[in-house]
């Protein structure tokens, strides 16, 4: 598995680690960062993590899905640092012998990274910045 | 004892660690070291949650610390 | 939409045409050569369309997606001809505003493509071939 | 009337289209054209399936036919 925290996530080298001549599906997630939430227009968004203990939460859910269901190849890249509109944060990526395996458990991964891995973004708005999730 | 902060605690705190003086002798635990925040930066009380971590892994209340230990405060998360 | 039958499938493209300001999740499928088929070793497929139809067929799934989920961009490509172990045949992608629809319309599109898209893959093994489906 | 021919009807006819002999005048529906080649490539009853595209659509049975409609036999497909 390809598990890292990187300053700009990279498609080719997910696609490239994919590649297995027993795998038949791929299933890949981009996170990208959108103009809007909740409303608002978004400027930016910085993320933040607490890398040595995001590694280990990301290979903690990248384990329980191999457990789960039969994959070739599996990678979990996420951004840290400001990111614009448009440009990519999270890809998640899934290669098995059939598809249903692939969408499954990229669906999982970037589910359950959401829940647990350490890492925080604050959105920049026109006038003002909120840490996500950080007050109910 | 020396807190890692992130994100918003971070900036309740206003600096990226947290050094515990060596005279707080009743955090023996996660559960003390929470209350110990808690009352120093009440900001902390509003968050939606707020997990400890010991050594990179999420702690209970009930486990114990010690200055060996890296302890980092863990607000809610949101990568992704 | 981008729809195409095309003689080689690029990620990168796709890519690139999913991106939106409004979107921030993209799912990508892509369906590849694997190199076994119900225990027999693959050596290439073949890959032939009736073009003119299977391009209407693809836009009615497309149409059909995007009235069931709101969905920013959409592509669907579909390589003809020879390819070999690891190439990749088919790339879908959907970029949307939150990743529930990503994903599920991105799904959706593969599963109904493989149902009704008039697209024919010859299967070569070491000793024979066959025409996968043709036959109960 | 032509008839495109793909995959493994292609190979079953030995050609990739058909000319239905303007003699053949019982070919007015979709079924009297899949009964005329049923009869005379009895390779095609053993397919899973077979449908009729006519101007590069899915067809029924009971459709009519006319030399200017573009006809095609669509074998069980398999893209993806």
């Amino acid at each position: 598995m390809l598990i890292r925290i990187v300053d700009q996530v990279d498609l080719q080298e997910a696609y490239q680690y994919l590649q297995a001549p027993t795998a038949g599906g791929i299933d890949l997630f981009i996170g990208t960062v959108r103009d809007n939430a909740k409303g608002k227009n978004v400027v930016k968004l910085v993320f933040e993590a607490y890398a040595p203990m995001a590694l280990k939460e990301m290979r903690k859910i990248a384990d329980r899905a191999q457990a789960q269901w039969p994959l070739e190849r599996l990678v979990m890249l996420h951004a840290v640092g400001e990111k614009r509109v448009g440009e990519p944060v999270v890809i998640i990526g899934v290669a098995s012998a059939h598809r249903d395996a692939a969408f499954t458990a990229c669906r999982f991964l970037i589910d359950e990274l959401k829940k647990t891995v350490p890492i925080w973004k604050k959105e920049y708005y026109q006038d003002n910045s909120v840490w996500v999730n950080a007050h109910p | 004892m020396e807190i890692l902060l992130f994100g918003i605690t971070r900036e309740i705190v206003g600096h990226s660690a947290l050094r515990v003086p060596p005279g707080e002798e009743t955090l023996h635990t996660v559960g003390d070291l929470k209350n110990w925040l808690a009352s120093r930066y009440p900001e902390l009380k509003k968050l939606s949650s707020l997990a400890v971590a010991v050594d990179s892994e999420y702690a209970m209340d009930d486990q114990p610390l010690s200055p060996q230990n890296e302890i980092a405060l863990i607000p809610p998360v949101s990568g992704g």
